[in-house]
């Protein structure tokens, strides 16, 4: 009995010696170079090497990780506790160091305001109708269809009923995806702390703007007229505004004659 | 107000609607030379075939929440396919499971028509047929034809004799067994051409399929390349192996195969060169599992290993494209 | 036919047969269009940068003058049709659907007569020739609107040795071209002379579709054997008015993927150009017209009609009348010109048509209501350059523009054909559009 | 030799390990999305499966059955395999980067692939000479192969596919496998 | 995290099979009667928390450069040993687990719990999320093989050694489900069904 036991201790012990050994020896004398993240990145994950994440292994998923910008979560047997290890590995939690913006849509053409010019057929999204020349009677204007929200990966900006998207401020993160993919340029990435914004993108002569929509920009200069062109200014018959040196109050957007600009008091008196 | 798209502003009338209504026109024959071989109760096997098809349709669309697209044809056209592949004297339940198998977890869970990857109802067949095997191996011959004479709807019984289809007395007999139970073999050509043999119902007449056939090639629904390469492999490699080629093209469910599953727009490689590697690897696999598996017959499952080979065969033949040097264009960039 | 050996050809690979509908306009001879009260002429009818506008507000310019100046190589000049006043430079619809900058101008005062004494060309030096084609602004007027002297200008490095006339006019409706060799084969041929010299080429090949039959024979009447140009007839089958496909039929040659058809040692143009050019060369007459095909089956007056370039489409509606509300406008031909949104969009000079469509010919396209790809790989068969449009569509349709290349997107010649047999209605064009814009917008 | 053919094809369309035995399936769900990971994850299965297989041969011949130490097996042959795979990991790795990234990089999956310890404690309860299993092993890859081929295709083409939002991913992934599975019963009573 | 969490989380929320996708082979592969089902259950379970109690009380002493090899052969003696207790005693079950009862030792879910729970985690919350998980997938696998057994078979088996019930149930019995394509299919649609439930969730 007991050189049975014997015997088998020493054959899987001897296995396990001759194994590890070599392993040992060849980890030493085969060893190639990684990345150090991809390291770190691999040893949060739950080593099975399973492959349910869709990857090679866990290595090669946590190459993935760091080089391709794979999802964080896709590390089932890990669960919740590698997700949130990765994270706080590849520092993901969030960079503070500079001032955070924020989506801004400047149109205030909705569904109700500009009316629709033609009827549109074929692929439905902002890009493709715009290539069409949009559907709406402004052509600058926003058409509704919804390309910022489908680019949103933090569900921060949403078509309204009116046709107009809206930005919750708190769920955006300023990645400016929304930005991009906006065929008309009408999203623009203010600093959190700005407060007075136009909420027009059209380049037409007021005439041409009053007749298709009632809250676009006319191009009168009244805005920076009183703010004396202090951080203001026209180009193509628009105000322009620079958020970080324009420091007028709100007699600009009292003025204005069609609304087009808002004024946020809360943080204008913040800012003070 | 104007209306405005992108070009082009006119447009073939040929649509998804038309080719699928010339299809179950072309199936009309076979329809009728299956209830005239196999009495009222092939008819009623369409009919429930068809209904559960256009029920299970409706309700998946329903339950999906998309909008509902019975009204294409598609669903009747898997439910009639089912149907021609059973045998006659199969219990009704059947061709409804395979239908309900087919349409749901085949067509709709995949997406719907254009995204399923295997033929709807061939998958159909092919699960109840593994799941009631001794019902689904159950043959009769076809009936006198003075059945007619006491016609009745509702006439539902099969009671003619039980028979071992074509192919499974070749295969387990040998070809003279055949031929003197037919006489000749002139007999056996023509009542196989005819469709006068047992077999599924929809299967046996391959005059009526082919009637069907050139009516789709006339209305440029299909194209005659991969069936008639198909059924040439067929012949060819029986040849090749010994058999009897004409036999083995007119019989079993090779013509049905060829020319109304083999040639489902949804299934199948899109490049000629694709669909020719197709058809030839539905021959030779045909051939194969004819002649050397445990089953009598294989085109249901060659044409549906075909299909699950289909999206490869797609990614790697490809055709040259105007002006470019070589024909794999930029893939492995 | 005499001594014109006319050699039938066509190119194989892909390709549609549209309703040909060329017969509402194909009797109707050239017309002149009165002229319009007021003109918009874009700043950017051509590929490439737009003119830069030389006149101001408040300005008069007559007909002819020179109110848009090139901007650089890849440019055009524009000049006023009319004769009047400026009355404002700012953005209007144009043909391609978005506003550009344009000049308006108000129809006023006399309108001089040009000379029409024939002076003779052969004098002139090639550097003469090609100034005097850049400064008429003559640009492609088969709907690319290509500056030709830009195409004319051959760099040195590279042999040209034929020249292709395209006189395909492949596009359903379009008879522009035909009548336009029905009735000044004479010009077309002098044009065709001063190109051959320009290129030094000794081979020029005529392509006619075979349904302008007169129009081939009419031309083969006026030609001389020492010109050395030869008739091609042409199997009917759209597109083949593209430049590719053209050269491809004549030539049974491919221009390489992403080249130019001097590649291949050939340069094509068509039949409405070489008459712009002879009119440049020989009497320095800039385009401030062109031949429109005004068609459709609820124009009253259908026609070719000589319009001045700028005039506003509801200044041509007034002129040829309509029976009833059109539904869809459409600028070109029906497989690939631009639908347009406002009734002020002017004629171009890359115009070839207009086309009205009813409430019920509209209605026969759906995309609207484009449903699944069944892969019946029909699109396949009809592309022209051997794409895949049913994967391109199908990544368009899942926004996975970046694998597009892998399918070859960017060698799509946007025809149409792969559209046109969609059994799905897919709006398989306009996924390819707004993958090659998504594609050159990342670079 | 018809003896050893009959080895591979049944072991690789009869018997085939995924869709006949349910061996290796995690890998076979997780690397099937793209063609060329399954290309490269299948090369690699193929290799691993042959060689782990004469490996274990002689280490379960030469060494357990002399000893008697039968029921060390599980336990022998996972650490054998393990070790296998990772010592072959590396030298490919030194050996060739291209190779590796090609192959290689798949290794760490297979370690744990049930196919592996399978196709090893198969071979020993159907007491199979050297050869067989050798050939088993690689019939066994094979057939692997050939069904995360198949799988790899369809897949890449389910991108572009309407699937109800329930049945991505995974579900969708089974219910292909289970119809491939049902296709691949065709090759029951196979005779050469 | 209360004590009842761990035990419970691994039945539902977070069950091996249907939410997390591990062990899948045996799942399918033995799922045709539900006695085995039960049965393979009870020795994964087993495995499960005899590796884990080992696991979580020598975790200090292995170096983290072999931890999983040694997370391996502790696996792999607890499933020789229930290998041979079912070949002692439930002789019947032993032969219709077959091959799968060695290739626990491969089954994700046993060495995922050690690496990522049982290698962390004190004894007691170890042995707590072992049972967990045991249970969960133990349920997993009866539900399969209850869906499998009453279409495939028409019948319900509770029944070894000669103990136990076996209930007739009146439907007409479809051979594929016992077959491998029906135990595909089934989890295939079971997953899609759970999924949908717990999206609705959401």
């Amino acid at each position: 009995m007991l050189k049975f036991v014997l015997l088998s201790t020493l054959s899987v012990g001897g296995l396990g010696l001759l194994f590890g050994g070599l392993l040992a020896y060849a980890a030493k004398k085969l060893a190639v170079a990684v990345d150090e993240r991809v390291h770190d990145v691999e040893k949060t994950l739950a080593g099975l090497n399973c492959g349910i994440c869709g990857y090679a292994g866990c290595s090669t998923y946590a190459k993935a990780i760091v080089e391709e910008k794979a999802a964080v979560n896709l590390c089932a047997p890990g669960g919740k506790n590698t997700v949130e290890k990765i994270k706080q590995v590849l520092n993901l939690t969030g960079d503070h160091s500079r001032e955070s913006v924020v989506a801004r849509v400047r149109c205030q053409g909705d569904n109700k305001t500009v009316n629709k010019l033609i009827d549109y057929k074929g692929i439905v999204s902002c890009s493709a109708v715009s290539q069409v020349g949009g559907d709406k009677a402004c052509s600058y204007g926003c058409m509704g269809y919804g390309d910022c929200e489908n680019a949103c990966l933090f569900d921060a900006i949403h078509i309204q009923e009116n046709g107009l998207p809206l930005v919750d401020e708190a769920k955006c993160t300023g990645c400016g995806l929304c930005v991009k993919a906006c065929p008309r340029n009408i999203i623009e990435m203010a600093p959190q702390s700005a407060y007075f914004f136009i909420r027009c993108v059209s380049k037409d002569f007021g005439p041409v703007v009053s007749r298709v929509c009632k809250k676009g920009c006319i191009g009168c200069n009244i805005c920076a007229k009183v703010n004396n062109f202090e951080g203001i200014k026209m180009e193509d018959n628009l105000p322009v505004v620079d958020y970080a040196s324009f420091k007028g109050d709100g007699t600009g957007a009292e003025k204005c004659p069609t609304k087009v600009i808002e004024f946020v008091e809360s943080k204008f008196l913040a800012r003070k | 107000m104007l209306k405005t798209s992108i070009s082009p502003h006119i447009h073939s009338p040929q649509n998804i609607e038309y080719a699928m209504r010339n299809v179950l026109i072309a199936m009309v024959p076979a329809l009728l030379a299956s209830v005239y071989f196999f009495g009222v109760r092939a008819l009623w096997l369409e009919i429930i075939s068809i209904l559960t098809a256009i029920l299970a349709e409706t309700l998946m669309q329903l339950l999906l929440r998309k909008p509902v697209t019975v009204s294409d044809g598609s669903a009747a056209i898997t439910g009639l396919l089912v149907a021609f592949n059973m045998p006659p004297n199969i219990p009704f339940y059947v061709p409804v499971v395979a239908t309900a198998l087919g349409i749901i977890v085949v067509k709709q869970l995949f997406g719907g028509l254009g995204h399923n990857i295997f033929n709807p109802a061939l998958v159909g067949r092919v699960f109840v047929m593994f799941a009631w095997l001794p019902e689904m191996t159950t043959w009769n011959v076809p009936l006198h034809p003075d059945w007619i004479r006491h016609f009745n709807l509702f006439h539902i019984n099969l009671d003619s004799i039980t028979s071992a289809t074509p192919l499974a007395v070749n295969k387990l007999q040998g070809m003279s067994a055949l031929v003197s139970q037919f006489g000749s073999k002139t007999q056996l050509y023509l009542q196989s051409f005819l469709g006068n043999t047992g077999g599924c119902i929809g299967e046996t007449s391959e005059l009526a399929i082919l009637i069907g056939a050139f009516y789709l090639f006339s209305r440029k629904v299909i194209w005659p390349t991969v069936p008639f390469v198909y059924i040439i492999t067929v012949a060819v490699l029986t040849a090749l192996m010994g058999q009897d080629p004409l036999f083995h093209i007119l019989s079993g469910g090779l013509f049905l195969g060829a020319f109304f599953m083999a040639t489902d727009y949804v299934t199948t490689p899109m490049t000629l060169s694709g669909s020719l590697v197709y058809a030839v690897g539905l021959g030779l696999l045909t051939v194969i599992l004819r002649l050397k598996s445990g089953l009598p017959e294989g085109v249901s499952f060659s044409i549906l290993l075909m299909n699950g080979l289909t999206p490869l065969i797609d990614k790697l033949i490809r055709v040259r494209t105007y002006g470019k040097q070589s024909k794999r264009g930029r893939d492995h960039e | 036919m005499k001594h014109i050996k006319i050699r039938t050809r066509t190119f194989l690979q892909g390709g549609i047969h549209p309703p040909e509908n060329k017969s509402v306009t194909y009797e109707h001879s050239i017309e002149n269009l009165p002229l319009p009260k007021k003109a918009i002429i874009p700043l950017s009818q051509h590929l490439g940068k737009p003119a830069l506008p030389v006149v101001k507000k408040g300005d008069t310019v007559s007909e002819g003058q020179l109110i848009g100046k090139k901007d650089g190589n890849y440019s055009s000049h524009v000049h006023s049709s009319i004769t009047g006043k400026v009355t404002d430079i700012g953005p209007y619809y144009t043909a391609s659907n978005v506003k550009s900058n344009c000049i308006v101008i108000q129809l006023e005062g006399e309108i001089k007569r040009m000379n029409a004494d024939k002076p003779d060309w052969s004098n002139l030096s090639r550097e003469q020739i090609l100034q005097r084609i850049s400064e008429a602004g003559v640009v492609g007027m088969g709907g690319a609107a290509f500056p030709t002297d830009v195409k004319l200008n051959v760099p040195s490095d590279k042999k040209v040795d034929f020249f292709i006339v395209n006189g395909a006019e492949c596009e359903p409706y379009l008879t522009c071209d035909y009548r336009l060799m029905m009735e000044k084969p004479e010009e077309i041929v002098e044009g065709i002379q001063i190109i051959k010299k320009l290129l030094n080429v000794k081979k020029v090949f005529f392509g006619v579709e075979l349904n302008k039959r007169p129009a081939l024979e009419h031309i083969a009447e006026h030609l001389r054997e020492k010109d050395n140009i030869e008739l091609i007839a042409l199997k009917v089958k759209y597109p083949q008015g593209g430049e590719k496909q053209l050269i491809k039929a004549i030539l049974n040659k491919e221009v390489p993927s992403g080249g130019l058809p001097f590649d291949v040692g050939a340069v094509v143009s068509n039949v409405a150009t070489i008459n712009a050019v002879r009119d440049a060369v020989l009497f320095q007459k800039p385009v401030i017209e062109r031949v429109v095909t005004v068609t459709g089956r609820i124009v009253k007056n259908p026609g070719n009609y000589k319009i001045r370039i700028g005039t506003p489409l509801s200044d041509v509606i007034a002129d040829t009348g309509l029976t009833e509300e059109p539904a869809k406008i459409i600028l070109g031909g029906p497989m690939m010109g631009p639908s347009v949104v406002s009734l002020d969009t002017p004629v171009t000079k890359g115009t070839s048509g207009i086309l009205f469509l009813s409430e019920k010919e509209e209605k026969r396209v759906r995309y609207n209501a484009y449903r699944s790809c069944i892969h019946c790989a029909k699109c396949l068969m009809v592309c022209p350059v051997s794409l895949n449009p049913c994967m391109l569509s199908l990544q368009g349709e899942f926004e996975t523009y970046d694998q597009m290349t892998r399918y070859d997107i960017m060698d799509c010649i946007e025809c149409g054909c792969c559209n046109y047999v969609c059994p799905s209605f897919r709006p398989i064009v306009q996924f390819i559009k707004l993958g090659k814009s998504f594609l050159k917008k990342k670079g | 030799m018809e003896h050893y053919l009959l080895i591979i094809i049944s072991a690789a369309l009869i018997n085939n390990f995924v869709l006949s035995q349910f061996l290796g399936l995690c890998p076979f769900i997780g690397v099937s999305k793209k063609m060329d990971s399954a290309m490269g994850m299948g090369m690699a299965l193929i290799f691993v499966l042959t060689l782990s297989s004469i490996i274990v041969y002689l280490l379960d011949t030469y060494l357990l059955v002399r000893l008697h130490l039968e029921f060390l097996r599980t336990t022998t042959f996972i650490l054998v395999i393990a070790a296998l795979v990772q010592l072959v990991e590396m030298i490919i790795q030194k050996v060739s980067p291209g190779l590796y990234h090609a192959l290689g990089i798949y290794l760490p999956l297979i370690t744990t692939n049930c196919a592996v310890l399978g196709v090893a404690l198969l071979n020993v309860s159907e007491m199979n000479n050297l050869l067989e299993s050798a050939m088993n092993g690689f019939g066994a890859g094979l057939g692997f192969v050939i069904a995360l081929l198949i799988m790899s295709g369809i897949r890449e083409r389910m991108e572009f596919s309407r699937i109800p939002e329930s049945f991505k991913g995974a579900p969708i992934a089974f219910i292909v496998a289970g119809i491939l599975s049902l296709i691949f019963l065709c090759f029951k009573g196979f005779a050469v | 995290m209360s004590r009842w969490n761990e035990l419970t989380k691994g039945i539902i929320k977070e069950n091996p099979i249907f939410f997390i996708m591990l062990g899948l082979c045996p799942t399918l592969a033995v799922s045709t009667k539900v006695i085995y089902g039960i049965g393979m259950g009870i020795a994964a379970t087993f495995v499960l928390i005899g590796s884990n109690i080992f696991i979580s009380l020598i975790r200090n002493f292995i170096p983290d450069k072999i931890r999983i090899p040694c997370y391996i052969v502790v696996i792999a003696t607890f499933v020789t040993i229930v290998d041979y207790i079912l070949n002692a005693y439930v002789q019947p079950l032993h032969k219709a687990l077959g091959i799968y009862i060695p290739l626990i030792v491969v089954n994700c879910i046993i060495l995922g719990r050690a690496e990522a729970y049982a290698g962390q985690n004190t004894v007691l919350n170890s042995i707590l999320d072992a049972i967990g998980m045991g249970i969960g997938f133990t349920l997993a696998i009866t539900l399969i093989a209850l869906i499998r057994e009453i279409l495939g078979s028409g019948t319900i088996t509770l029944q070894m050694l000669g103990y136990g019930w076996v209930w007739e149930v009146p439907v007409k019995p479809m051979t594929i489900m016992v077959l491998p394509p029906g135990a595909l299919l089934t989890i295939g649609i079971l997953m899609g069904i759970i999924n949908h439930f717990k999206q609705k969730e959401k």
